[in-house]
């Protein structure tokens, strides 16, 4: 069913179609508007056989839902940036008990600062966590996303978390193909624990590990993520088959062949940045996106294939490993190992900064004019702000960046 | 692609009106997008929302720098900001206001084509029908008229799906006002 | 006549006695209690938590008739009872985290609820959640602060030895003044834990209106016994904290941990009440008032005050924060207190400005 | 079945693979110790065990632990000076248990209920014969039965029981008790012949063809002094009193009669004559705290308005008045004379200063040891210096009571036992006494001793209807309940509770409980929480 509605409806539609037994939250922008729409589904009754819980932290939104995990029901919960990090303790825990959670991350920035907007620092910083880790495109493909995960998180046996971009995917009001019951009712079906908590069959969860299982144990949940690989791809095609979406999947190639220039992306910049890939193709230039589905399972053969034998990649990353470089960057470097394919790597859209079709222009100028000197470049750095301080503070300045475009300065939020 | 944007302050409404707008664009078959500026809004606080419109599926997500609309709901701020920033030359600029275009943006008025520069007293019209100042359906609907791309009926049924009942009733009525009142000026009327 | 006669020999002071009309003996004596943590554990010699655990877990077992099950925080019990591969459980359990035993234990009702809902059942198997007092005074606090004021359906069972044993003893909120820990040593001018410092959970869980808080020790089993059967009467949150003595941290003689719990109660150092709503209801009145140093004088951890070298202010001070516990608590005479009894704490931190 | 997550789900109660016994030093076991009041009875009695019967309301299951040790438990429950009383550890925290009423409501009960003893299974087809019938004799002629012997008894007096007959007051001892507990005896085949005074010993004992033979003859005899005396005065001896009283129930001595000794016998008489409508004065050359006489008679003689003339020797009888002299104690506490001397009224004088054995037939057989007042007796086996002859009672060195006369009575009974087939008699060790220190006092309820109701006191003065009454069932279990079963089990669970580990097994009851060696870690909680001290720490062989 066709519905022009918040992206945040639309997950909280897609979770209740999945028939959740315990639906947990905290407020935190931006995700506050599912788990708003969820709860008002389990008041009203259109959501049933579920209980909604406002509980006080996401250390406890977590917690409550790692309960109800073990108690033996599917279970849902939404967070973003600061919470996400005050649950981590529960996500690795989760994942270590092998509970299959499903959880948006709509994706925020970290403080300090302080900062409510959209970039991916949030949920990468929980990649070595266990779970499952879809970014999504669009809404459509959120809420799809949303009801494959289930079906994958219960398949394989680890949580999942399903990244959207904050504000940008999570407040956008487009238009939505909302799947039928009775056609997730036949995708997903009712939950059947692998292990819980039950007076019938009493066992202990979480028991204490020591030296001589430990690997072992870790070797299963990594053995547990390779199968994932497969069981997103079986998943995602059924889903396909299903609705006629094309949502989900390991990764997706936009206009890759032949390319000579591919893009990594991850999130909705991909849907920016295939309108501009269009108007450069108009004018000749070859290039072609890959849109990173899963980063977790991270899918490297896939990504080899689909990379082929074009010599130049750049991942564009919203993201930043202080210290080190980017983070996916290293990734696709690992994936193309023995390749003489040259993989660099941009920063940008950090903190709210808006991602335009100009921002990749010029990031695939910049590529094919050998400006990407070094093998990570930071783009739309206000470099005049940077000095006003720099002046001040240390007497240096940094060169002026040739890169960046006010007008994109200028739009971001703070200048309008 | 119809880009608009729309400008006004905290609480007057403004993200719900670029919703509406894409839903009465949704209404007719369109693929439409609405989002806002991703601030904490605010009352009072001036707050930007963005709106698309097409017949294809909608891929961007970036924010708006080249309108084909303006909208604005609070003329208070056309001397804070330049809120009709990168305005396409055949762009519409409607203007929440009882005054004569010419009167408070007359460059405006001359840059762009005769007509595409509107004022519309959407405030008094909330004030007689809802009773409070919200702006919204009166200047989309105002859009609607001078632009043509959507209907005023499309622009009622989505406040109607919105607000079920009396709310949702008198926000109709008010962008009836406002979409008559628009109308009327280009059909050679003039303002009251 | 046999029954007439209310006199038991020990009254009902022993965990059993076959004087006592099998019904109305405990559950404890019962050859075919539930002992719901079982032998082999690795608990220390003595361990007053493993020995709670069972009277607590044992009598709500007896009162859900087995539906029940288990949201245990990180520590000792926790790392004794579960050594992979081995559990000394007897009924559905789960370790998550240190501080989120409370919040599993929501998420755990949660799906129970919903379970037996979807299945038709009317029987939905009860919750209990536990931990230490370190999992529960401070790092499980906030989890458990929002537990109660969502009055979710989960008796939350803090068994309380007044530090951090399982790390090696080091000072929590629930450490009494003066007493010694890893983190509060005997040295300086004023040794041991710092007065003016700690919280009363019990009084805290009670502001929040709940059905049902108690404290109890593992010195009355059948008092223990009545507050757990009691607990599981009610729906909504339940608090009960135990005092269980710590051979190891207290520095007490691990055939000390009955004794040591009931000198706890018999000198008014922990006060054994129960409150309904925000009300206190009933008190456990002292049957045989003792000073205090003859509990201090069992654990080392007070060596400081109780040998030749003693410091007699110190001890008068520990001896007026009972006092004021009798006092305020009413654990001699026939009364229950009429308003709740302010945390000791006050009186220290009185002390201190 | 789950499909269950590698090492971090574990299958319930797996935890018993891990046995933990391995980490003891200390062993935890049981100990039977020897409780006080047991340690003290004269006749051996397993008090603890009966009373831990009795509290039950198991009263014959009581009686018979009773009875091993004591056939006659009525007639103890009334004539008993309980000393065991005074060593029970209840005393420490608030009165002991009255053990002895407690014995008594037992013996009244077994009379009632018509309980009789079991006949042995087997006999032996030996003969012992016991001369006399008092309760040594008694005693042993009872061991002896239920060791499968035949055994006669002779008697010299007109009616079996020797001093409980003759020397104690029926107001203590009503005759219908006696008489049926002694009746309980003879029913399990013991014969008496009485009217049969014995002048020579290893003639009955070659005539009757007996193989052994246990003297138990009384102190029946009065201990003589001489006092100076007119014509008028009558100087008459306490057992003569006595005797006449039990057989006559009514005697002429006079009104003011003074009773000259401090023991029980004195007591006994001056109780008696109070009864008998005199006003009987006791004439003691010590004072309260000397005086061998039981207390609780003593306090019972005053209540009844008996004087007490303290510190005092009568030096002359004259008509109608005692000379006495005044005496005052030595550092020893021995009296010496004063010389100052005072005039007592009194019509008659009753002598009760002792008694003696009659040692007279004793000493016609050759070999056969005796000393002063008594015969000589190898103190474990009871054996006298001639093989086959044993004795006990009044007749052997030691206390002089009723409570003592049975309990020797029962070990010359098993030395005879012994000696018939061809053994030397041992006495059984005595456990480990159970102390004060050892219980745990908290566990056990404050709970005053339940005082025996007693007669008004006038009725009492003029009849010689029993004095004290027995307890009713409902106080009998309450005092039985008191009982702290020092050392020893009581079922209390306590052990089976308190362990950490889960390592005390309860057997069910009756049964007591075990320890699981394989889960004890010795941490000692048990044996600290044991109310009685039975259970015991000892260290573990590493």
């Amino acid at each position: 069913m066709l519905k022009q509605i918040e992206g945040s409806l639309g997950i909280a539609e897609a979770v209740a179609l999945c028939r959740p037994g315990a639906v947990c939250a905290y407020p935190i922008s931006p995700q506050t508007h599912i788990v708003e729409n969820v709860g008002k589904f389990v008041k009203e009754g259109k959501l049933q056989d579920c209980e909604f819980v406002n509980v006080e932290s996401e250390f406890s939104a977590m917690s409550v839902s790692i309960g109800a995990s073990a108690g033996g029901v599917r279970t849902y919960t939404a967070t973003a940036s600061q919470g996400l990090l005050y649950m981590v303790e529960g996500i690795y825990n989760a994942s270590g008990l092998g509970l299959p959670i499903v959880m948006t991350v709509a994706s925020r920035a970290i403080g300090a600062p302080i900062n409510i907007w959209n970039d991916h620092s949030d949920s990468l910083s929980q990649r070595d966590s266990g779970w499952l880790q879809l970014f999504c495109e669009s809404n459509q493909d959120a809420l799809d996303t949303h009801i494959m995960a289930f079906k994958i998180a219960e398949e394989v046996g680890l949580p999942v978390m399903v990244c959207m971009d904050g504000f940008v995917l999570t407040h956008a009001f487009e238009r939505l193909d909302i799947p039928s019951q009775e056609q997730i009712d036949s995708f997903l079906p009712e939950y059947q624990p692998k292990e819980f908590l039950d007076p019938k069959e009493p066992i202990s969860m979480g028991a204490m590990v020591g030296p001589e299982a430990f690997t072992e144990l870790r070797f299963l949940i990594q053995r547990k993520m390779e199968k994932a690989l497969d069981v997103i791809e079986r998943v995602t095609k059924e889903y396909r088959e299903l609705t006629g979406h094309h949502s989900g999947g390991l990764l997706d190639c936009y206009r890759c062949e032949d390319a000579e220039l591919k893009l990594i992306i991850l999130g909705s910049s991909v849907g920016t940045a295939k309108d501009e890939v269009d108007r450069l193709r108009d004018q000749g230039i070859k290039v072609g996106i890959i849109s990173l589905k899963s980063y977790r399972p991270f899918p490297y053969a896939k990504l080899r294939e689909a990379i082929g034998d074009c010599k130049k990649v750049v991942c564009l990353e919203r993201s930043f490993s202080y210290g080190a470089r980017g983070i996916i960057c290293p990734e696709v470097k690992r994936a193309m190992e023995g390749t003489d394919c040259d993989i660099r790597t941009t920063v940008a859209g950090l903190g709210g900064r808006a991602i335009f079709g100009s921002t990749i222009n010029k990031i695939v100028h910049a590529s094919l004019e050998g400006k990407l000197k070094d093998e990570i470049t930071w783009i739309d750095m206000d470099t005049k702000l940077l000095n006003s301080y720099l002046k001040d503070a240390e007497g240096v300045t940094v060169p002026e960046d040739a890169l960046v475009d006010d007008s994109v300065l200028k739009a971001t939020v703070g200048h309008a | 692609m119809l880009q608009i944007r729309l400008h006004g302050r905290g609480g007057q409404g403004v993200v719900t009106a670029a919703e509406m707008l894409s839903l009465s664009a949704f209404l007719e078959g369109h693929f439409a997008q609405a989002f806002p500026s991703f601030g904490s809004e605010r009352t009072g606080a001036p707050v930007v929302a963005y709106a698309r419109i097409d017949n294809k599926e909608i891929r961007t997500h970036e924010p708006i720098l080249e309108p084909d609309a303006v909208v604005v709901q609070d003329r208070t701020l056309l001397t804070a900001l330049d809120v009709f920033a990168g305005i396409s030359d055949q762009g519409f600029a409607i203007i929440n206001s009882a005054e004569a275009p010419e009167q408070i943006v007359p460059e405006l008025c001359e840059r762009l084509p005769k007509g595409h520069v509107l004022t519309v007293p959407a405030t008094d019209f909330a004030m007689q029908k809802i009773g409070r100042p919200l702006p919204g359906a009166p200047m989309i609907a105002a859009l609607a008229a001078a632009t043509g791309v959507f209907k005023l009926e499309s622009v009622q049924k989505s406040f109607q799906s919105r607000y079920p009942g009396k709310v949702g009733d008198a926000n109709a009525e008010t962008a009836a006002l406002a979409y008559e009142f628009i109308m009327n000026v280009k059909n050679g009327g003039q303002n009251a | 006549m046999l029954d007439a006669i209310k006199f038991y020999q020990t009254g009902s002071k022993t965990v059993g006695n076959r004087l006592l009309n099998p019904s109305m003996r405990s559950n404890q004596a019962s050859e075919s209690r539930p002992n719901t943590l079982i032998s082999g554990h690795r608990a220390c010699q003595g361990c007053g938590e493993a020995l709670g655990a069972r009277y607590a877990i044992d009598a709500a077992m007896r009162a859900t008739n087995g539906q029940l099950m288990i949201a245990n925080a990180t520590g000792c019990l926790e790392v004794f009872s579960t050594p992979y591969p081995e559990s000394a459980w007897r009924l559905p359990w789960i370790h998550s985290l240190f501080g989120n035993a409370a919040a599993v234990g929501s998420g755990l009702a949660v799906a129970a609820r919903v379970r037996a809902k979807k299945a038709g059942n009317t029987n939905v198997p009860r919750v209990i959640a536990q931990g230490g007092d370190g999992g529960t005074t401070d790092i499980g606090f906030g989890p458990l602060s929002g537990m109660f004021e969502r009055n979710d359906d989960v008796l939350y069972i803090c068994y309380d030895n007044g530090a951090y044993m399982n790390t090696g003893v080091q000072r929590s909120s629930a450490t009494p003044p003066a007493a010694r820990t890893a983190t509060t040593q005997l040295v300086g001018s004023e040794p041991g834990a710092d007065w003016g410092k700690g919280k009363n959970v019990p009084l805290i869980a009670m502001a929040h209106g709940i059905p049902y808080v108690a404290t109890a020790s593992v010195a009355d089993l059948r008092d223990l016994e009545y507050k757990v059967q009691k607990a599981m009467s009610y729906h909504g949150a339940r608090y009960i904290q135990i005092l269980v003595p710590c051979p190891l941290g207290w520095g007490c003689a691990s055939s000390s941990t009955v004794t040591v719990a009931r000198l706890a109660m018999e000198t008014g150092f922990y006060p054994i009440f129960e409150a309904e709503y925000g009300k206190v209801t009933s008190v456990r009145k002292i049957t045989q008032k003792q000073p205090v140093i003859n509990f201090l004088k069992l654990q080392r951890r007070y060596a400081h005050l109780t040998g030749k070298k003693g410091d007699p202010k110190v001890l008068a001070r520990i001896q007026a924060m009972c006092d004021e516990n009798i006092k305020s608590f009413g654990l001699i005479g026939d009364e229950v207190p009429e308003t709740v009894p302010v945390a000791i704490q006050a009186l220290e931190r009185n002390q201190t400005v | 079945m789950m499909n269950k997550s590698f090492a971090a789900t574990l299958n319930p109660a797996t935890s018993l693979a891990n046995k933990t016994g391995s980490w003891r030093t200390l062993r935890p076991i049981n100990v039977f110790k020897l409780p006080p009041c047991n340690k003290q009875c004269p006749a051996g009695e397993n008090i603890q065990q009966w009373l831990y019967f009795a509290g039950e309301g198991d009263y014959e299951h009581a009686w018979r632990v009773l009875t091993e040790n004591n056939p006659l438990p009525a007639c103890m429950g009334r004539v008993c000076y309980h000393t065991c009383e005074s060593k029970c550890n209840r005393g420490f925290l608030d009165e002991s248990v009255g053990i002895n009423s407690v014995e008594r409501f037992l013996g009244d009960y077994a009379i009632e209920h018509n309980l009789s003893f079991k006949k042995p299974t087997r006999e032996t087809g030996k003969r012992v014969l016991i001369i006399g019938s008092g309760p040594a004799g008694l005693s042993a002629a009872y061991q002896l039965r239920r060791f499968g012997h035949t055994v006669h008894i002779l008697e010299m007096a007109a009616e079996p029981g020797g001093m409980m007959r003759y020397g104690i007051p029926v107001y203590r001892l009503p005759r219908n008790i006696l008489d049926a507990e002694i009746k309980r005896l003879t029913d399990m085949g013991i014969t008496i012949e009485c009217n049969h005074k014995v002048e020579d010993i290893l003639k009955e004992k070659e005539e009757g063809h007996y193989d052994a033979v246990i003297l138990g003859m009384g102190a029946s005899i009065s201990t003589n002094v001489d006092i100076p005396q007119g014509d008028t005065t009558h100087v008459l001896n306490a057992l003569t009193v006595l005797g006449d009283i039990a057989s006559h129930t009514d005697i002429e001595v006079g009104r003011r009669v003074a009773v000259y000794g401090g023991g029980n016998t004195a007591v006994d008489v001056a109780r008696s004559l109070r009864r008998l409508g005199a006003e009987p004065i006791i004439v003691y050359r010590r004072n309260r705290d000397k005086m061998p006489a039981n207390e609780e008679e003593m306090d019972g003689a005053i209540e009844e308005g008996i004087q007490v003339k303290w510190l005092s020797t009568i030096t002359n009888a004259q008509k109608d008045s005692l000379k006495i002299e005044k005496m005052k104690l030595n550092d020893q506490g021995w009296p010496e004379p004063t010389g100052e001397y005072e005039d007592l009224p009194a019509d008659a004088v009753v002598l009760a200063i002792g008694q003696n054995v009659d040692l007279s037939v004793c000493k016609k057989v050759e070999g056969l040891q005796t000393e002063k007042d008594a015969v000589t007796i190898d103190k474990e086996t009871m054996q006298t210096t001639v093989a086959g002859i044993f004795a006990a009672g009044d007749m052997v060195p030691g206390t002089r009571t009723v409570t003592a006369a049975i309990g020797m009575g029962k070990h010359a009974a098993r030395g005879v036992n012994a000696y018939l087939k061809g053994e030397v008699y041992k006495r059984a060790e005595k456990h480990e006494d159970a102390k004060f220190e050892d219980m745990h006092p908290w566990y056990y309820t404050d709970a005053p001793k339940t005082v025996r109701p007693q007669l008004e006191l006038a009725r009492r003065t003029q009849t010689f209807d029993e004095v004290q009454h027995g307890l009713t069932e409902e106080n009998a279990i309450f005092e039985a309940r008191r009982c702290l079963s020092c050392g020893n089990c009581m079922e209390c669970d306590n052990c089976y509770g308190v362990c950490p580990d889960s390592a005390v097994i309860k057997l069910g009851p009756g049964k007591g409980y075990e320890f699981n060696y394989d889960y004890c870690k010795g941490c000692g909680v048990c044996a600290q929480e044991c109310p009685c001290g039975h259970i015991k720490m000892v260290p573990e062989k590493i």
